[in-house]
């Protein structure tokens, strides 16, 4: 057994009798590093980052395709360029990664019940991929007709 | 030295403390009443309740129906009078609660469902699923915080009553975030501390069921009554002593041997049907079912294990369904505590220690006679679980007596003047007492936990299902000599904040006064009634024992037994008969009968 | 009171903001940004384009998409700030910069495709 | 399975140190032992001084919850032998977020103050006479509520959920799971009432959805769900308090507002 015990310095000049001193720990700026699940929590939340640089990108090459076809083209050849390439692609598993999380999340916040008995997350959450594919396809076909 | 000062103060955030505090305050909004707790309220023991609690509501029952199998079930060791009332004012307690938001479980129509319970001929226990008491608690708790009068003081430690000229006039608490050793006085104290189970090895109880008020008030002055008879539950689960409810058995588990045989047959408590039969087999009365276990074990028809020989409960034939529904709460204790899964398998379970039927000597209005003292709950002792409380009284008793306290109580300090000084001399005393024993204490050898432990074994063997003179005797001696060696006991923990070593020795001390209190009692009632079984005496004696044992501390700190005779007003004892031959109705019963002599 | 509508009217638009951005955004990111400057996909030609975005469905669309899109953003990345770095002292700014920042875009949105009078 | 583990405790006393150091005790491991289990036995045989709450020993009371191998936890639910893989040391520290008091026991008051907050009592505007028997309630309503009138006030959502660290004055988890259950009891009448508290910065709104308070919640009550409802009714109730007067019927955003 080997219960180490701490010199007791007797110079404290903090605790008075009877008014006990709480001990605060401080939370660290970098707590989300401390545990997995906070730390998809942050990524999560950081996935709003690429939502709005996305949105940034959309607003441009609309901008582009209003000045006309030189300035579209421009704007493509600069879609293609590696640094343009390698931000899109870290958008696209954020924002992937907050669809998934928003879709599986949704039953929490929706409770919907049937026969009094809150139905199972999974059949909540189902019909939103089920959506989600529908519209992707639909995107797709109108742009690529 | 600090103090504060209340009209009416309540020892305990248990069921009863919390009902009582209200009743006070609504009784007289311009009181001022406080709420002392050595754990927060919501961590009572009433919290762990699983089964639920008694009060007619059906038509099929009525309220002599439940007088008698109260009373049939205590052995007729219950005072009728109190019986009468209990009953009487158990539903609209329960009703009180609901109104309160108690999320009862229901009909389909909408009305309370209620259950059947072990002892009971009919179906009248409200429960809340398996979760009665937690229910009730919170209930109540969250019930308080709208009263402003209310006061709280949380995980304070109450270590003495002050008394003054055969008056109460307050309590001497440690605040435990501190360790400030203060005074709170008030006009009117309750004690609402619950139980002792603590003073056995083997127990369903919390570790804050010591025994605290019974020996606050028994060091008062204040006399204990029927300290013998002591419960236990027959399903507990080997090693952690947690509680499988009544209610497994209601809703139809078997208790099975070793041979797989539904033993209970043998011991003239019915024959076994596939279902649930109220009052017979499985459904018997605690006591019953405890002894039936220890016979079984004497014929070596059950299992040894590490902690115990166990028999078996078994739930499988429910299904799935049903122990989701009605039994949730013991599927997950045995998955998280034992490890096993009813549905599938067997239980094993053995008696433990459970409930406490003896306390505080208090009268319908839970007044004792040191003038200003009160009780209610498991504390207390009126008398209506006489020698074997039945499954669920105790949570309608801790509502219908905690009210009834409560009103008493703000009734009696609406007349009284403050306490004076010498409330302030006297626990200045208390302070210096503990500091000199404890805190500051040179020298000593004994630890804690050794004589805990010491004091655990001794009741045990002295005092457990079956007693006999001289293992009463032993125990005696030994807890005799613990008492001393309690005198020399040395805490790690010299420091004020939060000193649990230091409320875990105070709480020794009471568990030592009590255990002697429960060893006087059982040596010198010399007849087996209920939950008090003597070998060397087997058989009831209403000639010398229609009568509750009271116990009071001699100056010398020993203790002296009295008698008080039983009160009988309307059915005079008669065989406790379980099974078939149990009565269809109270019609058969006997009736009317002059008032009970006592030995 | 009306500290507590504001919030609800804030936490509406992330949400809306936050269901668009799930449904929507992946497909489009990833034709616009990936496949078709990767050349996994035949981009769409340029008139194809302009026929499209003369429909006025489709501009509310995407006049959804981005400014919703933007507000969930706001809303977002404002509790990330407060929390991950702690800098809810700094309140004031950080409100107006993130929802100030939905609003610009909004505004910009609405411009490109308010009226579309495209060559 | 090894037959002893090492425990870490940070130790703390205010009339002794200025923060926590860590002491290390060496404990056998049983079968049946939870790490309640393992401190009561320090407690008794070591170490009398080692403090922390605990009671009921059947999860039920609420009072054990520790830090577990950095996991809230209620001790006494929480078998030894689970972590005697991790290289035979066990770190036990008590509640995260919260002030200690002293070695494993933290500070409740604030908590309290919180639960006090919401109203956490059936509000009704007329009190029939109790002679008129109960209030009917259906299972079908009781289920509407059961879920979240479990809370045995633990505080192990407290100790998982940031924002309480980072904000303490967020109502947090357990205090809103709470109100909910009175909201959606059939009996109450209540919810505007609890609308002040709930509907606040501090309340509601402080909560960004990280999820823990639910995944470690030993009796299910799932307050985040709570919460992020809470949030969908306010924003209905927004959109109803500017759509109503225009006469026009509540549109339907519920779909779209459900989604966080
Ligand atoms: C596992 C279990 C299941 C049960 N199931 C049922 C059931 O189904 N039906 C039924 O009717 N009964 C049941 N019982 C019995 C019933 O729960 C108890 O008898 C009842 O709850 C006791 O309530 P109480 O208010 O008297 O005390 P408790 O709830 O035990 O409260 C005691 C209070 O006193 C305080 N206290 C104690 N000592 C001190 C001190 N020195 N200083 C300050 N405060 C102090 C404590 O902090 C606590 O607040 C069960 C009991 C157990 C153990
Ligand atoms: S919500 Fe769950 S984790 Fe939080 S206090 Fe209640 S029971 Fe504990
Ligand atoms: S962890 Fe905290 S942020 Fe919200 S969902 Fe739970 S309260
Ligand atoms: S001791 Fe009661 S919950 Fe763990």
């Amino acid at each position: 057994m080997f219960a180490v015990k701490q010199p007791t310095t007797k110079v404290l000049p903090l605790y008075q009798e009877f008014h006990p001193r709480w001990y605060r720990p401080r939370v660290s700026v970098y707590w989300w590093l401390g545990q997995w699940q906070y730390l998809k929590f942050i990524l999560r939340e950081i996935s709003s980052v690429f939502v709005a640089v996305f949105v940034v990108i959309t607003l441009l090459q609309l901008r582009a395709l209003r000045a006309g076809p030189e300035a579209y083209a421009r704007f493509q050849h600069w879609l293609q360029s590696p640094i343009a390439l390698a931000i899109n692609g870290i958008s696209l598993f954020f924002v992937l990664f907050h669809t998934i999380t928003w879709f599986n999340l949704a039953p929490r916040a929706m409770a919907v019940r049937f026969r009094g008995k809150r139905l199972p997350e999974i059949l909540i959450a189902a019909p939103n991929y089920v959506v989600w594919a529908l519209v992707s396809a639909g995107v797709t076909w109108l742009v690529l007709r | 030295m600090d103090a504060s000062s209340h009209d009416v103060l309540l020892v305990g955030g248990g069921g009863a403390g919390l009902r009582a505090a209200i009743a006070a305050a609504e009784v007289n909004p311009k009181l001022s009443i406080a709420v002392v707790s050595k754990v927060y309220p919501m961590r009572s023991h009433t919290v762990s309740a699983e089964g639920g609690a008694a009060g007619v509501v059906k038509g099929d029952d009525s309220l002599d129906e439940h007088a008698y199998d109260t009373i049939s079930g205590g052995d007729w060791l219950c005072d009728q009078d109190a019986v009468e009332a209990f009953v009487k004012e158990a539903p609209q307690e329960l009703l009180q609660l609901e109104r309160w938001g108690c999320p009862w479980s229901r009909e389909p129509d909408g009305h309370i469902a209620v259950r059947a319970f072990g002892g009971m001929k009919r179906r009248r226990t409200w429960f809340a699923a398996d979760k009665t008491g937690f229910h009730m608690l919170h209930t109540l708790f969250q019930t308080t915080l709208k009263f402003d009068p209310i006061t709280r003081y949380d995980e304070w430690f109450v270590t003495k009553l002050l008394v003054d000229d055969g008056r109460v006039d307050g309590v001497v608490a440690i605040e435990l975030m501190s360790g400030k050793i203060q005074a709170i006085t008030a006009k009117a104290v309750i004690l609402c501390t619950g139980g002792c189970g603590r003073v056995f090895p083997f127990t369903t109880n919390a570790n804050i069921k010591n025994g605290d008020g019974m020996a606050l008030a028994y060091r008062a002055g204040a006399s204990l009554k029927d300290m013998e008879f002591v419960q236990y539950h027959p399903t507990g689960l080997p090693f952690t002593g947690i509680l499988i409810t009544e209610a497994a058995r209601a809703e139809g588990g078997y208790l099975l041997n070793k041979d797989g045989y539904r033993y209970l047959q043998d011991y003239n408590l019915g024959k076994p049907q596939p279902n649930p039969v109220m009052r017979s087999m499985e459904l018997g009365p605690r006591d019953r079912l405890s002894q039936a276990f220890v016979m079984e074990d004497q014929k070596g028809r059950t299992l040894a294990t590490p902690y115990g020989s166990v028999v078996h409960l078994d739930l499988r034939h429910l299904g799935e369904k049903i122990i989701n529904s009605k039994l949730p709460f013991v599927r997950e204790l045995c998955l998280k505590y034992q490890n096993l899964d009813p549905v599938k398998e067997l239980i094993p379970v053995r008696p433990v220690v459970h409930y406490m039927m003896g306390g505080v000597s208090t009268d319908m209005n839970g007044a004792t006679p040191l003038a200003g003292l009160y009780a209610a709950g498991e504390v207390a002792c009126v008398s209506i679980n006489g020698a074997n409380r039945l499954g669920s009284n105790s949570l309608s008793e801790c509502l219908v007596f905690g009210a009834r306290a409560g009103k008493a109580a703000a009734l009696y300090a609406a007349e009284q003047k403050a306490a004076d000084d010498k409330a302030m001399a006297q626990a200045n005393d208390e302070r210096k007492r503990l500091e000199a024993q404890f805190l500051h204490k040179q020298g000593g050898r004994e630890r804690v936990a050794t004589i805990r432990e010491q004091m655990q074994k001794a009741i045990e063997k002295s005092a457990g299902i079956y007693r006999e003179e001289t293992s009463l005797a032993e125990g005696a001696n030994k807890l005799f000599e613990l008492q001393e060696r309690y005198q020399d006991i040395v805490l790690d923990d010299r420091s004020r904040t939060f000193n649990t070593e230091l409320e875990g020795a105070l709480e020794l001390g009471f568990m030592l006064d009590v255990a002697e209190s429960i060893v006087q009692c059982a040596l010198h009632r010399t007849e087996s009634r209920g939950a008090h079984q003597r070998t060397d005496f087997p058989a009831r004696d209403d000639e010398n024992f229609l009568a509750h044992s009271l116990v009071f501390r001699k100056p010398d700190g020993s203790s002296r037994v009295e008698y008080l005779p039983v009160k009988v007003t309307r059915w005079a004892p008669g065989e406790r008969v379980y099974g078939e031959q149990a009565p269809e109705s109270p019609q058969q019963i006997p009736q009317a009968v002059p008032a009970g002599r006592a030995g | 009171m009306a500290k507590q509508s504001s919030e609800a009217v804030l936490w509406s638009l992330f949400s809306a903001g936050g269901v668009v951005a799930a449904l929507l955004i992946p497909v489009h990111l990833f034709l616009f940004a990936i496949a078709f400057p990767m050349g996994w996909l035949r981009p769409p030609g340029y008139e194809h384009l302009m026929l499209l975005l003369r429909l006025p469905w489709v501009r509310i669309y995407l006049f959804l998409m981005c400014s919703l899109s933007l507000f969930h953003w706001a809303h977002r990345f404002r509790y990330t700030l407060y929390d991950g770095l702690q800098v809810k002292h700094l309140n004031e700014l950080i409100f107006t910069l993130c929802y100030g920042g939905a609003v610009a875009g909004t505004v910009f949105a609405g411009y490109l495709l308010g009226n579309w009078s495209g060559p | 399975m090894a037959d002893k583990i090492v425990l870490e405790i940070p130790r703390y006393s205010p009339e002794r140190d200025v923060k926590p150091h860590f002491e290390e005790f060496e404990v056998p491991v049983h079968k049946e032992w939870v790490v309640l289990d393992a401190l009561n036995y320090i407690k008794d045989q070591v170490d009398g001084s080692l403090t922390y709450r605990w009671s009921c020993r059947m999860g039920i009371c609420g009072s054990c919850g520790m830090m577990v191998d950095g996991e809230p936890k209620l001790s006494c639910a929480t078998f030894l032998s689970s972590y005697s893989r991790n290289g035979n040391k066990l770190r036990v520290e008590p509640l995260r977020y919260f002030p200690i008091i002293r070695d494993l026991v933290t500070e409740l008051s604030d908590f309290l103050v919180k639960l006090k907050a919401v109203k956490p009592w059936l509000i009704r505007q007329e009190e029939p006479p109790l002679s008129e028997g109960e209030f009917l309630q259906t299972p079908e309503q009781l289920e509407q509520y059961k879920q979240y009138s479990m809370c045995i006030n633990c505080t192990l959502c407290y100790a998982a959920c940031p924002v309480v660290g980072l904000d303490p004055v967020f109502v947090g988890p357990a205090a809103i799971a709470l109100a909910q259950r009175y909201n959606q009891d059939s009996r109450d009448q209540g919810a505007g009432d609890r609308m002040a508290v709930l509907a606040h910065p501090e309340g509601i709104w402080g909560c960004t959805f990280v999820g823990e308070c639910t995944r470690v919640c030993p009796k299910h009550v799932d307050p985040a769900g709570a919460i992020q409802q809470y949030k969908l009714k306010a924003a209905l109730d927004w959109v109803k308090s500017f759509v109503t007067p225009l006469g026009r019927k509540n549109t339907d955003v519920r779909r779209e507002a459900a989604n966080d």
